[in-house]
């Protein structure tokens, strides 16, 4: 067995993906996730794969675009801007459906903004940033070692469902080390040949790899196909966890970077007698609306704690359907929500006789 | 590792060629070796090139949850510009490790521990003026206990770079020196 | 000594272009650093002739250049 | 009887959705001929951009894919990077790569990557109506010049050829055109040289662009439109070898 | 008075935004919105304005950045995915706080889709399909009158608020010919001086129109700017129209063309007996949240209308807030909802005695 | 006592954010002293790219916009066209505008515009941590680079001054350096020079492309940085005036 | 207008040049300048080029809801192709204008009226082969009455571009033919 | 005649472009239609040569050609 190394989230997610079986990476500089670039720069050539340092972002998701019909597996990464350039082509990938992982580790935004955490990207991943009716599968690790393990399901989800597989990190997850185990590749699932790829059609007929279709009732077809994998995916992808549920009253729902602070939160606040709980989506999409839509059986209100002015917020608030008041408290800009902050937000919110008022 | 809840919040800070990052990478490398949970981060100041720079670092023997520091155990502090910003934030009842090198005020504090040493003049008479910050790192090992200054010393080819490895010998006797 | 340069101590980086580029010797880098811990430079010696070559390679802006006579060496 | 000429194998025998005296469908058959005569059909990967040409891949019968207007280069150099052995080319309008595209042909040609365009040079946007291209010609009239292109307000014709030429990276570039039989003929070994030299390893880019008529949209009729194309679009962008 | 004149749509919202005082139009082609540009490209010059065909959405997004900044009113139009190549640029804005409109004359996605209309780029829309934590006014008019109309607001909510005003439009508001009066240039509001344009800094300090900013408490601050002026918006400037809503057992809502299809199953319903109202949110965002929470008091159940798989139907759910159930119909990819079909549906929902259960 | 040499009005006096040795605040210095020596100030808007100079509102004291990175083009023809009685000159880098913005600049070229671009080429990415860039030196090692830049891989360094003029609408391109004294001296005219063109309102774009050292990223001491740029950087980036 | 809930949803189709768009657009003109509502809708077919037109054209004297016509009350069609896929869709009880020059086959509806009309050929006898939509836009506006010819020929001049004009009146010529 | 065009009328769009470029007139374009409303090019007299310009000039591909004897000009 291999030995617990102390690394950097990038550098954890770029080791990974290759472990995953990475034939080719693109991708265009930018802070803060340069040391995925850079490690992909220097171990890629190493095992004899492809790396090409684009000339943009657009560029590089049209590489990715590219790579992915030859059927090899490929990404490319990123943060905020320079996935907001992505959009378009992130749109075509799903038209296309082209299996690809692009990984966003966002900063302050919007704009320039700073290259501080953030999680206010969270609309632009999970509801298509870019044009038409497309999902993308968004996984959202908190700890520097989910930020290696997810990359194995993170490749697969993409092959087996033929769609783009978002990985959403921010600074803090990017840039800071804690021990890893890295694993040995592995494919968890049994995935579907690759008998859409162009590599040539010597002995079968044309493939063609598109996501045009002037004919209305056939690009509709297209569409209801591509409605009915979302379903499929809904119905059977969806991770979670959760903890002190039972009997919470408080139920504080955060991803990524915030969950931990969460974490924190929950467990001062159970010390104070007060009966919180939480829940963190690792797939922010599918959204985990059922097991948010069972803790709202029991608990009497919901906090959402974000790197952002309230983008899972909505999600929240349409799992719980009005079966408790939901509120939400965060930051942005490269802030933090501190622990001492949201545990007082959760003190307030369960003071005894307040009633409590959705925001 | 055996006692119950040992947790030691740290931020090292100082600017940017003090190499307090180093520091960081050092002692988390050094726990996590000893078998405790750890989490670093680094955080570089607002501008773009030179300004200040700090990490903060969590030691654990529980799993870590929250990785941010936003009231230190511990400040080993270098200069003067982050002396004055994290001063403040250190715990009540907390440590405070400063360069009286290059940091001439006192704390205006009473609640906290205090502990001054001439980082920058020691490492010069050691004949490393770029192991200032492991003097500072010495001190702090010396009044904790968390991790002997050997046990960390020994995590030190890990976190340095090859090309300085000709400094690994200067580096832990600034570390065992102490102050 | 026909010039003088002022450099300022607090907005020197210490690169050292100064230095090199003074026909005269005429600046040194100090053993001292400033607030932002850079080993600043500073003017040495009294051969000066206000030449200005220093402050059109500082990158900081840091120097300024005065002269004693009547004719300068005006930079463009 | 002998046959002298007939439709080639890998050009599928359809209908196309051009309009008339289109250049589009005659490029596409020297294409298809070409890779019938190198006997690539089963090892070549084509790409059809946002155009006219947008539909490519129904007439011609290999791997093909459809890009985003203008990122062909891009997608072109995913392609062929991670299938070495594959015959890569793009087909791509002078709005697809002169304009939306220009960053990424650039780039493409500057990395030296070894793949084939074929630049359809039609002096303007045909699929959108008729709006100026980069390569639109002075006072030439379109929707979005109703008073003709100044080069004061819009600048003068975009010369690519002339432009990649001065790359280290582009291997072959060669200006052609299909105005009448002769120049269909010698554009049609172009075409040839081009995949030859991918399917050869050269490295560096290889650009053959072709000079098109666009009835619809130079309001012209077919037969005038070729007369336009020899009398006036020559002048601006005169045929040869660039490069290689 | 001005007579009525049978135009494009398209054509009614360039020469409105002529007549609203439009300084300068950037744009680049593409179907279904090309009459606008060419309306720009053969009006501006005439009027001594300016009119620059870009290189691209990206480069016209960054014209009209460079425009806006002069204090000039500025526009660019575009179709679906060349919106998408304006996230970056639009998220630019928005921190940057420049104002500015942008028209989407949304087609059929994902990807290059076709050139039908559609409502699938709502998310993209109203939830920011770039980085960071913004939003735009985002107006749906309905009628070819209309797309003449907003743009008057369009231009002056822009200049209130220093914020982007996006018009979503589709391919059959675009296309489709109607009788038209045409306004002459009125400011409907008093617009506040732009101090803050980049006009030469004579006889004043400094301007700087930018997003950056690297010390993050300052960020934040900027943000918490822009999050209270969004809730002002949200405050003072949501428009929305709604009928027969007193006795409405089922509210249909839908927005655009989608709406008019509704009004027209709101009556025949209303001939067979059912009781149907409707509401058409004018602003998508700030979105019509409390009338729809006011209609959820009384009405039964709620159907949400789109050319689109549900995207408003979540803008719908969340003010509904499990008040009653909502519903959703909707198709895509060009196809547009029958009044026929979406009738049926109603029939179906308001069946006596059937359950409505949510999808 | 007469001043010889002082800090010019319109440069604020301030520390700059950049590294000991860079090359950006010398050229800062040479367009802020141009401005003043033109009496432009008050009617000057000027651009910020991303990349090291992000920051460069806060030295220069005018109007300035920051901007997308590579997008500074396009900005410059919204800011010129709306108000084209100010100067307008964007600052950009080379990741900026010949890598992600070769696009825009081409097509601002292209079309003639009448502003001014003041090119920074470090070699280098210097913002984001010394990653290649499309001007990096075959051989250079850089972050993405790790075994040197080569050319069947990387391509070659690309020559933005030799590439846009060839292009009509470039009035006025010239490459300079800041390695030495003399050199400061002779860019400072070139500065000059470009915004005297524009305020002249001679057609066409005006580019001064000026080599500047990165010697954090070329991991260098600021003196051999110099050396190094003098030695190696002009042999494949030759100074002088390529067009106007 | 007096007649109450008078409604007409027309759709017009052909191919490319066939000017089925122009009659459209005509129609709805002429329309709006008689005090109607009218909403006019091109629909272009799958191909980028060539291929099937078709527009709808709604006529109506209160304000019209949807713009869209899935059934309409009448359908002139000019070639085969768009008989075949819009005859289906008529009303019952509706009105099909067919053009006999193209159009081959009867349609297989008898709960339809149909009109036939050689609209090729008599163009060719008037010397004007481009004006065959107007023969058919003529033999409806005599069935329906909704407007006279004549009115529809006063609106020709606003739709038809100015380079066009010198056929204003063969035009005008064929509209009154009425088949 | 020594070669001979054939002309797939459904394929043919009428362009002319064959009748202008055949050195022996043996093109000319029909009076009628075919099913996509394209007055159609045919073959008329009997001077074809086999040349296969026609063919070579046809944007629609629609032209397929023969020749009797053994000597063709191939276009390539
Ligand atoms: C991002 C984007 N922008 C614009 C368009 C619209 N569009 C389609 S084709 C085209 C230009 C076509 O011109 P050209 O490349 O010259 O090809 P041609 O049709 O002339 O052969 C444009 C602008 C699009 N599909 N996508
Ligand atoms: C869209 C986008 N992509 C990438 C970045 C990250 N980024 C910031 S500066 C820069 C390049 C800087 O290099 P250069 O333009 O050469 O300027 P220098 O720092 O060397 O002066 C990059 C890639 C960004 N901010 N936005
Ligand atoms: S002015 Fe000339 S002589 Fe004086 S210090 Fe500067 S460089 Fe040396
Ligand atoms: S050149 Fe300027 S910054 Fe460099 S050492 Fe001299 S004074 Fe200091
Ligand atoms: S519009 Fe022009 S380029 Fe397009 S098919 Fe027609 S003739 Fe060809
Ligand atoms: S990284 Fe390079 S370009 Fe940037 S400030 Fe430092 S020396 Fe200058
Ligand atoms: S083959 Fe030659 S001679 Fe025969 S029809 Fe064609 S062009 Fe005329
Ligand atoms: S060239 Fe081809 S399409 Fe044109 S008329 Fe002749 S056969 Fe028909
Ligand atoms: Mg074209
Ligand atoms: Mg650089």
């Amino acid at each position: 067995m291999s030995e617990k190394i102390l690394i950097t989230g990038n550098e954890a997610l770029a080791e990974a993906a290759i472990r995953a079986g990475l034939e080719a990476y693109f991708g265009y500089p930018i802070t803060p996730q340069n040391e995925i670039t850079e490690y992909m720069a220097r171990r890629m050539p190493e095992e004899g794969r492809v790396f090409v340092q684009s000339e943009s972002e657009l560029a590089a998701i049209n590489m990715v675009f590219g790579g992915a019909a030859t059927g090899k597996r490929v990404m490319t990464s990123s943060s905020s801007p320079g996935i907001s350039l992505m959009q378009e082509g992130i749109s075509y990938l799903s038209g296309a459906e082209l299996p690809a992982v692009v990984v966003n580790i966002m900063r302050g935004g919007p704009g320039l903004g700073n290259i501080a955490p953030s999680q206010s990207d969270y609309f632009q991943a999970t509801r298509g940033g870019g044009h038409g009716d497309y999902r993308t599968i968004v996984l959202a690790p908190s700890t520097v070692q989910e930020m290696a393990d997810l990359m194995f399901p993170a490749f697969d989800l993409a092959d087996l469902y033929r769609i783009v597989v978002m990985v959403l990190g921010d600074g803090v997850l990017g840039q800071m080390m804690e021990p890893v185990l890295l694993e040995k590749k592995q494919t968890h699932r049994k995935l579907p040949a690759k008998d859409w790829a162009l590599t040539g059609c010597a002995g079968r007929s044309q493939n063609i790899v598109k996501s045009l279709d002037l004919v209305v009732p056939r690009l509709e077809k297209r569409n209801l196909m591509l409605q009915e994998k979302y379903r499929r995916i809904e119905e059977n992808e969806v991770m979670c966890e959760g903890h002190l549920l039972e009997d919470a009253e408080i139920v504080l729902v955060a991803y990524g970077i915030a969950s931990r602070v969460v974490r924190t939160v929950v467990s001062r606040a159970r010390k104070e007698q007060i009966k919180a709980g939480w829940i963190r989506p690792v797939t922010l999409w599918p959204f985990p609306s059922r097991q948010i839509a069972a803790a709202a059986e029991r608990a009497r209100l919901f906090l959402t704690v974000e790197l952002s002015y309230g983008q899972m917020f909505d999600d929240v608030r349409i799992a719980v359907a009005g079966k408790a008041p939901v509120h939400f408290t965060g930051r942005a800009g490269g802030a933090i929500p501190t622990v001492e902050a949201v545990l007082d937000e959760v003190k307030k919110l369960m003071q005894p006789g307040k009633v409590a008022v959705e925001r | 590792m055996t006692e119950k809840n040992c947790r030691e919040e740290i931020i090292f800070a100082g600017f940017g060629g003090q190499g307090v990052i180093l520091l960081g990478k050092l002692m988390a490398t050094a726990a996590m070796k000893a078998g405790y949970e750890v989490t670093y981060i680094p955080s570089y100041g607002a501008e773009v090139r030179g300004g200040t720079a700090n990490c903060s670092v969590i030691i654990d023997n529980e799993p870590i949850a929250s990785p941010l520091v936003t009231e230190p155990d511990t400040l080993i502090v270098m200069n003067q510009a982050s002396f004055d910003k994290f001063v403040p934030k250190i715990k009540p009842r907390g440590l405070l490790v400063m360069n009286t090198s290059l940091i001439e005020t006192p704390p205006d504090r009473d609640d906290i521990e205090v502990m001054g040493v001439a980082a920058d003049e020691i490492a010069h008479q050691l004949k490393s003026p770029r192991s200032a910050n492991m003097i500072a790192l010495g001190v702090y090992l010396k009044k904790r206990g968390l991790l002997t200054p050997q046990q960390v010393a020994e995590s030190l080819p890990y976190v340095l770079a090859k090309r300085h490895h000709d400094m690994l010998d200067v580096n832990t006797r600034a570390l065992m020196h102490g102050g | 000594m026909a010039g003088k340069a002022k450099i300022d101590a607090e907005r020197c980086k210490g690169c050292g272009l100064c230095v090199e580029v003074c026909p005269n010797k005429n600046i040194e880098i100090s053993q001292d650093t400033n607030k932002m811990g850079y080993f600043f430079a500073e003017p040495c010696g009294n051969g000066c002739t206000g030449c200005a070559l220093c402050a059109l390679v500082c990158p900081e802006v840091a120097i300024e250049v005065y002269h004693e006579t009547t004719q300068p060496t005006a930079p463009d | 009887m002998k046959t002298v000429f007939e439709r080639t194998e890998t050009l599928y025998d359809r209908p196309t959705h051009y309009c008339p005296g289109c250049g589009h469908g005659v490029i596409h058959r020297l294409i298809a001929e070409s890779i019938d005569e190198l006997g690539l059909q089963g090892r070549t990967i084509g790409i059809a951009p946002v155009g006219c040409s947008v539909l490519a891949y129904n007439y011609i019968n290999i791997d093909m894919i459809e890009v985003a207007h203008g990122r062909a280069p891009a997608v072109a150099t995913g392609l062929k990077r991670c299938s070495p052995d594959m015959i890569v080319f793009s087909y791509q309008g002078d709005g697809d790569l002169a304009s939306i595209g220009a960053g990424e042909i650039l780039h493409a040609t500057h990395r030296g990557e070894r793949f084939t365009v074929f630049f359809v040079n039609n002096a303007i946007y045909g699929m959108t109506g008729g709006q100026m291209a980069p390569t639109t010609m002075l006072a030439q009239t379109t929707t979005t010049t109703p008073t003709g292109r100044r080069s004061n307000r819009e600048g003068y014709p975009l010369q690519v050829c002339e432009l990649l030429a001065t790359l280290p990276g582009a291997a072959y570039i060669e200006r052609c055109s299909v105005h009448d039989a002769a120049h269909i003929r010698k554009t049609k070994r172009c075409i040839r040289h081009a995949l030859q030299l991918q399917l050869d390893g050269v490295e560096g880019l290889g650009l053959v662009e072709v000079l098109s008529p666009c009835p619809t949209y130079w309001r012209m009729s077919p037969s005038d439109a070729r007369k336009w194309l020899e009398e006036e679009m020559i002048k601006v962008f005169p045929l040869g070898r660039f490069k290689g």
